[in-house]
């Protein structure tokens, strides 16, 4: 049996770390996954030299979209916006712990995909962002 | 009326001797999303593919002969299996989609002019509404809809006072494939004409599941696809009266549908071939045919007893569970649809899990989005039930949710 | 490139094992209008239906991911086969003809204009010139038509004249299937471009028996159907290059093919689902993709080789008889298509007394009647040929012919 | 094997005792079969107690559709327009004395469904003449 479930992300999807919004920001996206209503907002602030400093997430959804920007916006403070450009939906993966078919990795990567969207500073959010390998 | 023999029917089902995980069965409550197959349907069209494949209508060796009396019989069985007078008035098209589509292209841009009234429902599948939303962007015609009670009914009143917009067509699902409603159809209909508007029905959850006759509801167009009625996939019905269909323009143009054509021009060809152009899925009509057979030899209303039954079971043990909140009336005034909520998992959560456990349900809108945004929330999980449904089922379900509030508890 | 390991293949596909009479066995010579299928693509579908089936895209449950994994990888899997470099660019559709149309009320009912040109041939069949037809009658576009030489060649420098005319669209069969004529794809493309056109290939019966490749073409837009490759019926292909298909408006409404949907309006989904409305036919896709692999399988360098043998044959043994006259250029120049016409006996007899004998061959204006018209004849005869056919099939057809004489002589 | 092609078929094809037209005609009547292009017509000269002594066929088309015409206006020399009237699909096949599947049945019918059609004097031939047992 599968362990989507494992403590760690129903621990983050119960009491996530980083819920909230940041007012005033450096940086803010949002979007939504069209299939299963999820949504996703983060807010970033990052210090002179690129590297983030503050991170928080808004929206709702499943456990997994939710605990996945969790996981991520912890493991994104302190690094530079060009460090997070750099990560790979397997870095995501990794992070979570568990393997996923394709309608639930749309839920785990949306916030991967909301996140790099604002780095890069796009207007729209592209499966592109977190596909390709 | 006697209860249905289910072990035997399951037998009829090689999908549901599946095991998902080791010692886990398939537990299949997704019907309402497609339906299973039954060995004989599968046999049916494999048969035609070894025996008597041809393109139709044209040819004169014995295979176009054989598949197109093949395709003309399926025609004359789902007609007779809805009540039709008269074969001419069954078109195949792809799916319910796809015959909504042409009605909305041929009948509604022939007839249809700026400031004309449709009404529908906020019951929808989106099938039933983008279809109209195009038309009406595209000759500025006005939608109106019936409204929702809380408790998952339409509200008749309201209807009364939209009929006096005078509209000119009336589009409804006779059966809600997320509330599980089953819609006062002949009612609707006869105010419907009473006010000079004609009637589409989706009939996508109803045909399959309970008995529909289209001359005693005096629908004008009926909707529904083979796929969800133990048929296969890629095959769908459009009914039509002939007086409507007769002076309806084409749809799509290409081959069969025509009786001459000149460089410039072409005439028509009588329905229902007006209607089928190029190749059309006769394997596909083959199997559905197959289908209906096998429905009418169980029953239609045995069938619907069968899964009132089981929806009237899982009501009563869902309700038990505290945190579920089931959206749309009580058993007896619905289908085997249920769709609910937890309070303390999403809807995907919830059907992730279950389906640890081998029950496939299905989480989402449902393709119902405005429905879910009347009572608010973004999504459902939906259990579906058909002829081979078991309380049994119903346990694992109530089992599976256990699981979910171990895990989110 | 070997030969075809012909008994071998004949091996594959059930239906030529079949007796027609006592003693005679089929003698399949239709395979333009639909080909016959290979156990193999017969048994995926089997057991899709015994195994996997599940309505797509939305689901969680094991069944719905690997329906939606089947679903895609036969998308990755078609535009492989014919080189496009993104699956996003194959739409699935029912057959040539739902592709076609397609094209016409979206891209065409967004783009063209009263008195924009479309160039269309004289040797369309009824699928490439009806849609457009009904466009030209609703938009007053203009239609031309590349002329057919006496010897079945498209008049390249009457082309060139009317692309003087600046059309916006020029649309054509890469293979007639009638006259069996491969036509210069790339050339007509090319020049079709240079005077500002986009592009519409008819593949029906080229992708089928030739290599056909969209990114050496540079075709903007292909349509072909899964029956005429050895696939089901019921699945067809609109290959679209992804700038166009971006910018086209959808064409049915309905599930799958919106993103969000209000009461009153729609946002579409992307490409390719905001052009597949509702539940899809999925079976019919894993069957295409088997007939692909297939198709693969053997090679089509090596089917295009072999239907060149057995066209070159077929012609030297019929031009032996006295009466016959075919139509179409020679060997050379054509696929695997024979029609023609005997002197002393109507079509539809012909073919009558040749089924008497096993021998399955068309009778008719094989939609295409614009083309009998030019030259001045309401009906041929066509032997089509495939994979499996064999040069003792063509004495078949021989000794049947002399029976013909025989009886009508 | 069947005997679509049997001699009395074969010879009212190639020698048609009623190919021809009658001008002046008491009836006259044309149509044509879409799927194969065939195309008959019929030209009656009827007495005043409307019985037929004249009939001719024109138009071109297989060996089922003009020898069925042939066989039909032989048969029909001395019959009333009444009689014509109740000529049904199966006394056609008896005159035919073949089977025919339900393609080539197009055919023979065709000059049945022209022959009631003038007869009965509609302006458009109808399937429903020659249907219905
Ligand atoms: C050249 C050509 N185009 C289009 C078609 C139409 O194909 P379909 O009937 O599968 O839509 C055919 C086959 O009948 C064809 O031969
Ligand atoms: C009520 C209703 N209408 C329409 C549809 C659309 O059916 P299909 O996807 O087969 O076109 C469905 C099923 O999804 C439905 O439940």
């Amino acid at each position: 049996m599968d362990d989507l479930y494992r403590e760690v992300i129903i621990e983050h999807y119960k009491n996530p770390g980083f819920r909230g919004e940041l007012d005033p920001h450096d940086i803010s996206f949002e979007d939504e996954n069209p299939l299963c209503g999820d949504h996703i907002r983060i807010d970033l602030r990052v210090n002179e030299n690129e590297v983030v400093t503050e991170a928080a997430f808004s929206g709702h959804g499943c456990a997994i979209s939710q605990a996945s920007a969790d996981l991520l916006l912890e493991f994104i403070i302190g690094k530079t916006l060009d460090e997070i450009r750099q990560l790979t939906k397997d870095d995501l993966l990794e992070l979570l712990g568990i393997e996923l078919g394709p309608v639930r990795l749309k839920c785990a990567l949306l916030s991967l995909k909301v996140l790099k969207a604002g780095v890069y500073g796009l207007g729209e959010a592209s499966d592109s962002l977190v596909e390709g390998d | 009326m006697n209860p249905l023999d289910i072990e035997a029917i399951r037998k009829d089902f090689p999908i549901l001797q599946r095991e998902i995980h080791p010692g886990k069965q398939l537990v299949y409550l997704d019907s309402a999303a497609t339906a299973q197959k039954p060995t004989r349907v599968i046999e049916a069209m494999d048969r035609y593919y070894r025996w008597s494949n041809a393109n139709i209508h044209r040819g004169v060796h014995v295979l176009a002969e054989e598949a197109t009396m093949l395709y003309e019989d399926a025609r004359r069985n789902v007609a007779g299996f809805i009540g039709a007078r008269d074969a001419r008035e069954i078109i195949f098209t792809r799916n319910t989609t796809e015959a909504i589509n042409l009605v909305a292209y041929s009948w509604g841009r022939a007839n249809l002019q700026a400031g004309d009234v449709i009404i529908l429902t906020e019951m929808e599948h989106h099938s039933n509404l983008v279809p109209w939303q195009m038309l009406a962007q595209e000759r500025q015609v006005r939608l109106e809809f019936i409204p929702v009670t809380d408790d998952g009914l339409l509200d008749m009143e309201e209807y009364q006072k939209l009929l006096m917009l005078a509209p000119k067509l009336v589009a409804f699902t006779q059966m809600s494939n997320v509330l599980g409603t089953i819609n006062p159809a002949g009612e609707i209909i006869r105010l419907a004409h009473d006010a000079g508007a004609i009637t589409l029905v989706d009939g996508a959850q109803s045909v399959p599941h309970i008995p529909v006759n289209v001359v005693d509801l005096d629908v004008d167009f009926l909707a529904f696809s083979a796929h969800k009625m133990c048929g296969p996939m890629g095959s769908g019905v459009l009914y039509g009266k002939t007086a409507l269909l007769e002076k309806m323009p084409p749809f799509l143009g290409g081959g069969d549908m025509i009786r001459k054509v000149m460089l410039r021009s072409y005439a028509p060809n009588s329905i229902p071939h007006k209607f089928e152009a190029g190749t059309p899925a006769v394997a596909e009509a083959v199997g559905l045919s197959a289908a209906v057979d096998y429905l009418n030899s169980i029953g239609m209303d045995a069938i619907a007893a069968h899964e009132h039954e089981i929806v009237s079971y899982a009501l009563e043990q869902l309700n038990q569970i505290p945190g579920v909140r089931i959206l749309g009336p009580d058993a007896d005034r619905k289908g085997g649809v249920v769709s609910f909520t937890l309070d303390i998992a999403h809807p995907h959560d919830v059907a992730q899990i279950l389906y640890r456990h081998g029950i496939a349900v299905r989480a989402g809108h449902h393709c119902a989005m405005p429905l879910h945004d009347r009572y608010q929330i973004p999504a459902t999980t939906r259990a579906s039930f058909y002829i081979y449904s078991t309380r049994e089922e119903v346990d694992h379900l109530v089992q599976g949710l256990e699981q979910v509030k171990a895990i989110f508890g």
